[in-house]
């Protein structure tokens, strides 16, 4: 398990690539489900050039560690890599990345979709959005889909 | 003793600071904190609370050492 | 939109790579979901060595077609990639890559999981293992789940 | 004209062939041209049935030229 705060932009599948390159479990391994967050270039119905975001130093760790450790005794996952952008981030950049491994394809899917949700919802981070007029604090997490 | 008290993001903007600290007594609670930190604004609808790092619900008092943070709704990820 | 059955062996994060080199909404994609299905050394509980996984021409693709024009239609997917192998698989390599892009999170995440679900139900594929007493065709797929 | 028939997986094993070829008639069934070509053995309780390249649930009629497909579960992904 491997989870991080990057303050330096990353490409999420390099770093699922490099993660894999020493599985925890060769030929245990039937199923990986990989979301990635990335940075859109307009937020509640305008443009956004880039964004910074804050977090708690200590207490946003803790919580990351805490969501995959409950993912963990949730569901059969193998394994966890999250990883998380802090500070000034520009559009297209990736945001988030939350993968996991395990046998079958229940656990890895679930599980993934748990822990981002949580982090969404619970861990402490905080974007700051620029906007034409300025700059914006963003003051809920966006919905979880498109509105029809 | 003392709390050490943290603000994020728009509180953080609003309190025109990143951090302070309040005297410890007996049967201090978050709000109390708050009150003395804030000098007296009323406490945000939205705003959410974390005590040595861990979120916390209502009112609970606090014990000398504590880490209280003050902030607004996550939105990370 | 791609869909493709793949004889040869396939590396499913480099192929999510390429593909996603010309995004279809480039800064509209704030979520994608990658599920990767791999071979394991074992199933229902016996050790397995390799694979062949016969499929129908012709049905096949058009059944795949089908599975991601309802998830376009059911969700606000910007993006689908669908890659799954044919003929002789080795322990480790990719059978299957399903990916999803979309601007939120719940749309690619739901539109993944649906696609690998039918897909597991209900495209034609067939697989025979090979395990130490000769070879098998597996009679079902095996549970989403690990048996608890 | 012909119904062309198609056989995969185990059941391909068990007919010994991939393919096979039914004179189409009125009012033929999917259930007719598996007695057909199995020379009367019994429809395993699992088998799936395509007809031109659609899954299709119990006993249609045929159309001519159409393509009728046997095969146990599928086992993809």
């Amino acid at each position: 398990m491997l989870i991080e705060l990057r303050l330096a932009p990353f490409d999420a599948l390099a770093e699922v690539k490099n993660y894999q390159a020493l599985p925890a479990n060769p030929g245990k391994i039937g199923a990986g489900c990989i979301f990635v967050g990335t940075m859109r270039d307009f937020n509640e119905g305008e443009e956004v050039r880039s964004m910074t975001l804050e977090h708690y130093p200590g207490m946003t760790e803790k919580h990351l560690e805490e969501i995959c450790e409950q993912a963990e005794n949730q569901w059969a996952v193998h394994d966890i890599l999250l990883l998380h952008r802090t500070g000034d981030i520009e559009v297209g950049e990736d945001i988030v990345l939350v993968a996991t491994w395990s046998a079958h394809r229940g656990d890895a899917i679930d599980a993934t979709r748990f822990i981002i949700e949580d982090l969404k919802h619970r861990a402490p981070f905080w974007k700051k959005e620029a906007v034409k007029s300025g700059e914006r604090w963003v003051d809920r997490n966006t919905a979880g889909y498109a509105s029809s | 003793m003392l709390i050490k008290v943290k603000f994020f993001a728009r509180i953080r903007e609003e309190m025109g600071r990143a951090e302070d600290q309040v005297e410890f007594r007996a049967g201090l609670t978050v709000s109390d904190v708050w009150q003395t930190t804030s000098g007296g604004k009323p406490m945000p609808d939205s705003l959410l609370v974390a005590v040595n790092m861990e979120h916390v619900k209502g009112d609970p008092e606090l014990k000398e050492g504590d880490e209280v943070a003050f902030f607004p709704p996550v939105t990370g990820g």
